[in-house]
Parts: structure tokens; sequence; C-alpha cells
């Protein structure tokens, strides 16, 4: 106990990593699940049905799958690095998340006052994509250790097409930084908060000065991410499945889990950045909107009230009385004054991460893939210009105003 | 079986102009035309019939073989042609022997007929002389004999 | 020991290991992911020596663009096993001992030269950090000539590299 | 609370430097003599740091930025050399590119 | 250094032999192409088949003339009724008999939605293929309605066997045509909806333009037919050439397209759903004012009605002996054209007077088509590759047969 008070700082950082890491895994594990129940009902489908009531059980049983699957290991592979390659990927994609700040709220662990972040640093955006850039070596290392023509051919486009884009990526962003004055996410994040003074509706977010700049990052974000409409290195129409061809098991699951993770990361970047992060579009003024994440949650809990009563039959219907009696159990106690304090912020946070996550995956169900060479040039002749442009428009709008100043 | 309402069609009547000896026989069978060639003039036969802009047969639908196997001479291979600026067909029969099976290939007049070619010489075994690629296409590459010939059973060598 | 001298042994036997691991290795990938580890481990000592910027900038253009490109080469060369060749025997029996001569002299002389001595201001205490912005001012100030200069450098090194890579038709 | 002095960083560095060498002279690839290059880049651009820090001025870390830019540039130009000789040769072993022609 | 670093010529580019199939995502089925690359550029393509390879040919020379209609099924199992109405028009020209009118009205009626359904299962695999997936679920989607009037009408979703020799196999089900109708009047919506999900898609576009050209010269030479003769610009649709089963009372144009590439091929296709669309409409019309068997009388050959074989003795031999022995057209041999949705459909029918075909040979559009897919694809990147077997639209089954 002498060591707890004693390292007080540590042990609320691991206590803050665990929650975390908790919370990340059953969040990956469940956009999975909301993956294919959206893009099934875009395609007129129902998507996960059987496993649990809205197949909700179904990432849990997809766990199970992947768990007892034999786990090939093809001959002639770098035994080593082929283990490697998909902890270094999935590690990866983990760690970035402890850099993002959920809210501006503090709140006391062990007597530790503690704000909603792993890791408050102070040039938070460098070291985010210093840790992304090595994401790169995931992909190439599984390309490489497969010994094998079509993971090869994967890892080969993947990295090139993860450096090309993390170029359009970061300088897309730096317009932002020149605005905000700083590389801390809280600063950045406070950076947005207000209205602007002559139109008092629209709020201070970077999205609308950068706009530009946030098409440019969000087109080469999901390019990053390997995702549709640029879902190259895994195309699975050409290249079987890229890079993780050879890759059987839960080591496969690793892979899937940090292509979630890291369009979490960027969506999370995305917010912080352009979107006022934990930030309420509306004005403080209207103060009836903090009861506003129990009103959902007990709105849902009614609404699966509902279906578990008329609806559902059988099993499920016990699984979905279940899940009302803890929607609402959770929507009274967000009407707590001090866990709807803390709320606040998380709440319109994720709010926004999840239209964004919707997007993603709207863009999945509606369009097809570039080609490889087509790809590169948008990156390099489209999106690298535009976005080298708007750092140098941003530039200049910051500078004139300093220059007329002092002449 | 040569009919005078063959002698009438006027492909055939332009064939036998240009040389007589290129038609060894015609017939007419619900509507449809067979010239039968000899098997040296295959390849004069099937480039007149390509290029004549009278004729202008450019297009080759088929090569198929029919087997009649205790009789001789044993293959019948049929070039069935067609013109498209025309709307006409013709088929062309070439007899072939048992004991020598072998033809020269209309690839350099038609290049579709590379893959009729290799088939019938999977399936039947008729080779084509100058064909650039003479190798089984349905069958593997290690097959024994001759599937579509009438003296191969058929469920398969035992 | 305190927290400090731990995290400084461990990065640098991290480093060290890592770079012994560069010259053992067969496979030119194994020692492109050694090197990477000699990075990441200095990155960390970097972050101890309080200079942030430098230990992001080292992972984002060393480990995550520098050693990317070497990786990228290996794969695409596929270039196997190295084959072992005889040391020249020179380098074996006087080159070696000697240059493990040289390295102890230089670590003697540098532990125990004033400087090591001097208690370095700081050092190894992660709270005083060198800011970013009085980085970026020196950069933009007094090294404004050299900082374009390396711009040029770069364009001259992307053409360069073009004009080699390019296959000739 | 003892400090980690600036010896231990410098030492570490005449380490490093040291086995960058023996990589340069020992390797036989050419894309590892190149690694080799980078290990000695790291080695230096430690000590650079380490002195930034013992004298608190900040060009030391400039020199690292400016290190990184030329390794960088160097790499690019490197490894694009490397290919081509590859190319030319089939082969990566250093001993085999004894020529200026071939 | 050793004499062959020497040998070796400078800048040689290096290639590297990828094996596409034969089980890979997008060959449809078990293609395999033997591709050379040079980086991602295919220096070569070879195509080799024969994987599915069933000897349907040979096993029709085992049975008579009714049994071989059911083989006929399954060479092009995306087309079903196409090849029954290959087989049985070629059967019954060997013969020299021709269904009646009603029958070939309900032929072209159930032909041309087995095109639309052949057609959509394109869209959508092809679709799939250049990584749109809804478009894929859609088509599917609305071929499955297609499906279900198969099944009303024959019994059979896919393998209908509905043709038969002198007409068809029974009766169409009484409000056949309501059903028909509901489809056919939904279907254009559903075709502009993928068409504003592909064909103004920029995306879609930049796969689909410019890649795997093929001329009109080029084409005929290599004996493609089909949408792949007329996405280069040769209106030959057998259709209109040499008309069968009373296409000559349709009206219905002929779709090209001069670009002869992918794009080309799939604005042919998507059209053509349309003009199969406005041929099942005027079939609806007229089908209802013709009154008539649906199976010609020629006693021997086609077996009489359940009420003549259960009342007349002739009937009940008749039906004794076409069921047990077949029916022995007189020796000939004929080669009857349809428009498959693949191209130029042909069966070579050679019989010797007995009651067993003596050899029938399938001139396989797909089979033809996907011999010019290495001049689609050279030089051109992996991902065209798959885009250019996407066009040929090749069904295996029908390619080894």
């Amino acid at each position: 106990m002498e060591f707890v008070t004693q390292h007080a700082v540590l042990v609320v950082s691991l206590v803050k990593i665990v929650i975390l890491l908790f919370l990340t895994l059953t969040t990956l594990a469940y956009l999975t699940w909301f993956e294919r129940k959206v893009v099934a009902h875009i395609q007129s489908r129902w998507g996960p049905y059987y496993v649990g009531a809205h197949g909700l059980l179904q990432p849990l049983a997809d766990g199970v799958k992947f768990l007892f699957k034999e786990d090939v290991t093809p001959p002639g592979a770098d035994k080593f690095l082929y283990v490697l390659a998909p902890f270094l990927a999935l590690s990866l994609a983990l760690t970035t998340i402890a850099l993002i700040p959920f809210g501006p709220a503090t709140i006391t662990i062990l007597g530790q006052p503690t704000q909603l972040i792993v890791a408050n640093v102070n040039i938070g955006l460098m070291f985010l994509f210093a840790i992304t850039s090595i994401g790169v070596y995931g992909v190439a290392l599984a390309g490489w250790s497969s010994n094998s023509k079509y993971p090869l051919l994967g890892g080969l486009r993947s990295s090139a097409q993860m450096i090309s884009y993390e170029v359009a990526l970061t300088l897309s962003v730096v317009g932002v930084v020149l605005l905000a004055g700083t590389l801390n996410f809280n600063e950045m994040v406070g950076d947005q908060a207000g209205y602007y003074r002559y139109l008092p509706f629209i709020p201070r977010w970077h999205i609308f000065p950068q706009c530009i700049g946030f098409l440019c990052y969000f087109t080469s974000a999901i390019a990053e991410t390997n995702r549709v409409p640029f879902d190259l290195p895994e195309a699975e129409t050409e290249l079987v499945a890229g890079f993780h061809t050879e890759y059987s098991s839960f080591k496969f699951a690793m892979f899937f889990m940090a292509e979630y993770a890291n369009m979490l990361t960027v969506s999370f970047l995305a917010t912080i950045l352009f979107l006022g992060g934990w930030l309420s579009p509306f004005p403080e003024s209207w103060t009836f909107l903090q009861y506003l994440p129990a009103v959902t949650l007990l709105g849902l809990g009614l609404y699966l009230g509902y279906d578990a009563a008329v609806v559902a039959r059988g099993i499920a219907r016990i699984q979905l009385i279940v899940i009302t009696f803890g929607a609402l159990v959770l929507g009274a106690l967000c009407l707590l004054p001090a866990v709807m304090a803390v709320l606040q912020g998380p709440f319109w946070f994720l709010l926004k991460v999840a239209c964004l996550i919707f997007f993603y995956v709207w863009t999945r169900g509606t369009l097809p893939r570039f080609r490889y060479d087509q790809l590169m040039s948008l990156g390099w002749k489209l999106l690298l210009p535009v976005s080298l442009a708007n750092l140098v428009g941003t530039a200049l709008w910051i500078v004139f105003p300093l220059l007329v100043k002092h002449g | 079986m040569e009919s005078q309402e063959a002698d009438k069609n006027p492909v055939v009547q332009r064939l036998r102009q240009w040389d007589a000896e290129a038609v060894s026989e015609v017939i007419e069978f619900r509507g449809e035309t067979t010239v039968v060639v000899p098997r040296a003039h295959l390849n004069r036969v099937s480039a007149y019939l390509a290029s004549e802009p009278f004729l202008y047969f450019a297009f080759l639908s088929d090569i198929t073989t029919v087997d009649r196997f205790p009789l001789e001479p044993r293959f019948e291979v049929n070039y069935h042609l067609l013109s498209i600026a025309r709307s006409d067909r013709l088929r062309l029969k070439v007899r072939l022997p048992g004991n020598d099976p072998t033809l020269p290939s209309v690839t350099s007049v038609w290049p579709t007929a590379n893959w009729h070619e290799r088939e019938n010489y999977d399936l039947f075994g008729i080779r084509f002389e100058g064909h650039p690629d003479l190798r089984r296409i349905l069958m593997p590459d290690d097959w024994e004999g001759y599937p579509l010939r009438k003296d191969y059973p058929v469920e398969g060598p035992r | 020991m305190s927290l400090p001298f731990i995290l400084f042994f461990v990065f640098a036997l991290i480093s060290v290991g890592g770079a012994i691991l560069l010259i053992v290795a067969r496979e030119p990938i194994h020692s492109a992911l050694a090197l990477i580890l000699v990075m990441m481990s200095l990155a960390g000592l970097y972050l101890m020596l309080g200079a942030e910027f430098i230990a992001a900038v080292q992972i984002i253009v060393y480990a995550g663009a520098i050693m990317v490109l070497f990786v990228f080469v290996i794969m695409l060369l596929n270039a196997g096993t190295e084959e072992r060749t005889d040391w020249s025997k020179i380098a074996k029996y006087a080159g070696l001992p000697l240059g493990i001569l040289l390295l102890l002299e230089l670590a003697h002389w540098m532990a125990h030269s004033l400087i090591g001595q001097t208690p370095a201001n700081g050092v190894g205490s992660a709270n005083v950090m060198v800011s970013t912005q009085d980085l970026s001012m020196q950069l933009f100030q007094k090294y404004l000539f050299p900082f374009e200069a390396t711009s040029i450098l770069i364009l001259i090194a992307i053409l360069g590299a073009l004009v080699l890579a390019k296959r000739d038709e | 609370m003892s400090v980690v002095s600036i010896s231990y960083y410098l030492v570490l560095s005449a380490i490093l430097f040291g086995l960058g060498v023996l990589a340069f002279v020992f390797k036989r690839n050419i894309i590892t003599i190149f690694m080799a290059i980078e290990l000695m880049l790291n080695a230096v651009n430690l000590a650079f740091v380490a002195f930034a820090r013992a004298w608190n001025q900040l060009d030391g870390l400039v020199f690292v930025f400016f290190v990184i830019v030329v390794a960088a540039a160097e790499a690019a130009v490197g490894l694009a050399i490397v290919i081509t000789i590859y190319q030319n040769r089939h082969s990566l072993n250093i001993e085999r590119v004894n020529l200026l022609k071939f | 250094m050793t004499p062959t670093t020497v040998e070796t010529p400078t800048g040689a580019a290096q290639t590297m032999v990828l094996n596409m199939g034969p089980q890979h995502p997008s060959t449809h089925g078990v293609l395999r192409v033997i591709l050379e690359l040079n980086g991602e550029i295919v220096v070569k393509a070879e195509p080799i088949i024969g994987y599915l390879h069933t000897g349907i040919e040979k096993s029709c020379e085992a049975k008579t003339y009714s049994q071989v209609i059911t083989l006929t099924d399954r060479i092009d199992y995306l087309a079903p009724l196409s090849n029954n109405l290959g087989y049985c028009l070629a059967v019954e020209k060997l013969l020299g008999l021709e269904a009646p009118k009603r029958a070939q009205y309900i032929r072209v009626l159930l032909t041309e939605l087995t095109r639309i359904a052949s057609h959509l299962v394109w869209v959508g695999t092809h679709a799939i293929d250049l990584g749109a997936m809804s478009v894929f679920l859609y088509t599917f989607r609305e071929r499955e309605e297609i499906m279900k009037i198969f099944e009303y009408v024959s019994g059979q979703r896919m393998m209908t066997s509905y043709f038969r020799v002198g007409g068809l196999a029974l009766e169409p089900p009484p409000g056949f045509l309501d059903k028909v109708r509901r489809v056919i009047d939904a279907l254009p919506g559903h075709i502009d909806e993928y068409e504003d999900l592909l064909t103004n898609n920029r995306i879609w576009l930049g796969r689909t333009k410019g890649v795997g050209i093929i001329s009109a010269d080029d084409a005929i030479a290599m004996g493609c037919s089909g949408p792949m003769l007329r996405g280069s610009g040769v209106a030959y649709d057998v259709r209109k050439a040499f008309p069968y089963s009373s296409y000559e009372d349709f009206r219905f144009e002929v779709q090209t397209q001069t670009a002869g590439d992918c794009f080309a091929r799939y604005q042919v296709r998507v059209a053509e759903i349309r003009e199969s669309i406005k041929i099942v409409r005027q079939a609806m019309e007229k089908i209802p004012k013709m009154d008539g068997p649906i199976r010609t009388e020629a006693p021997g050959i086609i077996p009489p009605s359940r009420e003549e074989m259960k009342t007349s003795i002739e009937g009940l031999i008749y039906h004794f002996k076409i069921y047990t022995e077949g029916f022995a057209p007189p020796p000939g041999e004929v080669y009857q054209v349809i428009e498959s949705p693949r191209g130029e459909l042909g069966f070579f029918v050679a019989s010797d007077g007995s009651a067993k075909p003596y050899r029938v040979k399938v001139r396989a559009p797909s089979f033809v088509n996907l011999q010019s897919l290495p001049k689609l694809a050279v030089g051109r990147l992996i991902a065209d590759v798959v885009a250019c077997i996407g066009t040929t639209d090749i069904v295996l089954g029908e390619v080894d047969r």
C-alpha cells in the first residue's frame, strides 16, 4: 500500500491505461459489428442477426472463432518477423490512443487529480505521427516474412501507399497547428472554444477556416488506414488479401483490430484538430443540453425495452432485457451532477467520432476501388500540392496582419 | 448429295470460278451450305474466303471435329465461317484419314483458330501444322489418349 | 538506482544490443530492424535529455521514413542472406584490437574529463524540456541560411534519386 | 537524487560509433554498410544532444536536425544507387562491385 | 567477379511470374492466369483453362436427344435457358420442325429474362471486382426475383430444362405474366440506381475507361462476340443477323459502343438490359393474344399430351417409345447459333440417324472471348487484369464444358 501512495502518479496512469485498453478493445470489437450492420443496411441486408439480439454477440463469437482456428505459418516464412508483424501493427495502433484526450474534466483517482488522457505530451501531435509512422513496419514485415508473392506485392504496395499519404496527412494538419500555435491536444481544443465574432452561431472550430485542410486530411486518413476506396494493400480481388494473405487465426485478427484501431485514431485526431474535440457546438447558455447523454442512454434503453417487449423472442428477449436494464441504469447514473459534469466532454467527443466512423463505413458501402497508379497520383499530384497550398495560404493569413502592424 | 440448289449459292459459284479443284463436294442440308475442301487446299481456300471482298468471311466461329470411327476417312474437321458484313454462314469440311490426322493450321488467317485448334488437338488428336503453340488445353498436360474419339470409352480409360 | 538511471541503462543496453545485432544478423532485413531498435532507444534517450522535438523527429524521419526506405529496398530486391567472406587479416589481427583500444581510451577520457565531471545541467531530469518554440526560433533566425541550404540539398537528392532509379528506356 | 551525467551519454555514443565502424568494415552487403553509416550518424547525434543539454545550448539540437536531413538525402540517393547496382550486377555483395566499370 | 555478371545485359528488366488462380477471388471460378510482371505491369498473360472440364460433349453422345437438354443447363450456369434454346433449336433444325408461335414467344420472353439475369450478375461481379461492393448485392436481389419467375414457370431456379425439342416442357402456370410484369416494371428504376453508383462515378470511370481496349478488327480476328464485339463498335447481334425463334417480330436496337474498352462493354451490357426489358414488354403484350399449343404436333418425336397419352393407344405407344428409345432425326449436321448473354452461342449437332446425337459441339462464347484476354491485359497493371477478366464475362462452366 505504501508503494501505491508513493507512486500514485504511476498507479493512476496504470489504472487509466487498463481502463482505456479495456474500453478500446471492446469498442474495436463492436466497431466490426457496427460496420457490418451499417454496410448490411446500405446493401438491403440484415447483417449480423443470429448471435444474440441484433447480432450483438457476434463480435464475441468472432473472437472465439479466431482463437480456435488453426494457426498456419507458411513454410519458408521468417518465423520471428512473421509473428512480430501483427504484434507490431496492433500495439502501435493501440499506443496512439494513449495520447488522445477525451474531455476537459479533471477527475480524482486515489486522491490524485487527473485528466481524461493517459499521456498529456507537450507535443502530442508530433508523437502521434511518430507512432503512426512506425505502423508501416507491421504491414511491410508481414508482407515480406510470409514468403509468398501476393503478400509481398501487398506489403510493397501498402508501405509505399502509407508513406506517400503520410506526407499529405501531415502537411494538411500543419495549417491547424499554425492556427492553434501549439502541438498539444488539450491546448488545441481549447483554442477552438467560443464563436466567431461576426457569425455568433458558428463555433470557432478549425474545420471552417481549414475546410480544404480537413478534406485533404480525411482523404489521406482513409488512405493511411487502408480503407475503401484506398484499400489496395488488401484489395481482395487483385491480391487476394494483400499483406495478410498468409495470416490466419488470431494473428489475422490482430491485423483486423489494428485496422480498426487506426480508423479510431484518425477519427479521434480529426475530431480534435478540426471538429473542436469535446466542445459542444451549442452555446453554453443552453444548459439543458447537459442532460443529453442521460437522455440518449434512457432513450436507447426505452427503445430496446420496446424491442424486448414486442419484437424479440426467446433468448434474445432476455439479452435485450439485460441491455435495457443496463442502459437505463447508466442513463440514471448520468443524471448525477458529478457524473454529468465529467461526461459532457466525452459525450460530444465520441458523438463526433461516431459520425466520422459512420462516414468511413458509408464510403465503404458506396465506392469502387482506385487503381494503384491512380491512388499514387492522387496522393502526390493532388493532395500534396493542395495541402501545401493550404499551408502557405494559412501562413500568409497569419503573417499578413503582423506585417501590416509592424510595417 | 450435291444438289442443284447448292450450285446456285453465290459463294459456291465464286469458289468454283476461282478454283474448281478447291471444292470437291458441296452439301446442302437444312439451309446450311457445306463445302468440302481437300486437305491440301485448305490454307488457300481459307485465305481466299477471308480476304475476298465479295465473300469476306473474316469471322471464324468455330472449328469442330466429327469422328466417324470405323469409316475412312475417319475425321471430318468442320470450320464454321461467318461473314458479319453479309450476314452469311458457310461450313468448310476437311476429311482426314485416321492414320494421318494432320492439317495445316489456319491461325495465320484467323487468329482465333488458336484455341479451337488446340481444343481439337486435345480432344481428337488432330495435329495442326504450323500452329504456334499446339498443347493440350482442356485436359491435363500428361493425359493419355484423345477423349472425344469414338474409340475412347465414355467412362475413361481403364 | 533512481528511475532515470534505470531508464538510461535500459535504453543504452537496447541500443548497444541493437547495434551488435546489426553486425551479427545475416539477413539484411534483420539488420534493418536492429537499427530501428537502436533508433527507437536513442529517441528514448533524447526524451530523457529533454529534447522532445528531436526525439519525435528521430522517430518520424529516421525510423518512420529513412528506415522504411531501407526496408522497402530490401524487400524490393529481395536480396537473400549475406555471403560470409573472410575478414582481411590486417583488420582481424591489428584493426580489431586497436579499434577496441581506441574505444576504451576514448571512453576513459570522456568519463574522466572535465565535461564529464561538470554536473550537466539537469541532465536526466525529464522535467526540464527544451521548448519546441525556442528550437524553431534558433532554426529560423540564427540558422536560416543553412536551413534553406538543406532544402536545396533535399531537392537535389530527390532529383538525383529519380535520375538514378529511372530505368533506361 | 542522483543524476545521469553527461559522460554516460558520451560513452554510449562512442560505443555505438565504434560498433558502426565495425559494421562498416565487416559487413559485405551494400545496404547493411549503408545502415552502418546511419548508425554512426546516430551515435554522433546522441553526442550532439548530450552536449547541447550539458551546456544548455540549442545549437546542438539544430545540428542534429541538420544531420537527420542530410541522412535522409543520403539515404534517398544511396538507395537509388544500390538499386542501380543491383540491376546491373544482380548482387549486393560489395566485393562484386569493386570495379568502376564492368 | 564472375563471368555471369559480365554477361547479364545492363538494365535488364526483372520479371516476376505470378500465378493468379485457379483459386482467386476475381477469376470468376477456376480460371488460372499466369502473369509475367515487370513491377506491377503485365508483360505476358496466359490463361490456363480446363479446371472445370466436365466432358459434357462426350456425355451427350451417350444420351438421347431429350436427355441432353438437362446437360446443356450445366454449360453456362448463369444463362441455362439460352443453352436450352440453342440446343433445342439445333435439334429442331435437324428434324425440320418448328415450335408453335406461342412457344416461340414464351421462349423469347424467358431467354430475355435470362439475359437480364446474366447481365445483372455480370454488373454485380464486375463491380465487386473493382471494389464496389453494394452493387453486387443489389443486382443479386433483382436477379433473385427473376430466378423466382423461372422457378414458378419450370420448378427450378437454375437448371430449368424448360425448353424442349418442339416447344416447352409445360404450359406456363396462370398468373405467370403478372409476376413477370411486376419484376420488369421495377427493374428500370433499379438499373438507374446502379448507374448512379457506377456510370458517373469518377473512380469507376478511372478504372474502366481506356482499360483493356480491343479494336473492332482485332475483336473480329479473335472471334469475340456478344458485348465484347459490340463494345468495339461492330453491330453484330445474332438476333438481328440470323433471327431465330421469331425475333424478327420484336423491335429492339443492337447496342454498340465504339471505344472498345471496359467501360464500353459495361455500357453495352447495361443498355442491353434495358433493351431486353423492351423485348420482354413486347412479348408480354403479344402472348396473351395468342392461343394454341406449346408443342408442335409431330408424332413419334414430340411426346403427346398427357390426356392423349391416357386416351389413345397411339399416344400411349409414342409416349412409351419416346421415353424409352428417344427419337431418331435424319442423318446430317446442323449448326445453330443464338445470341446468348455472352455472345454467339453455337450448337453443332451431327446425327447418324440413331436416337442419340453422334456429336454435339458447343461453340462457347466465353471460351473464344477468353482467348483475347492477353490482348486486353498486356501492358497494363494487375488491377486492370481483374477488370479485363471481368468484362470478358466468362463463365468457366462454358469455357471448359
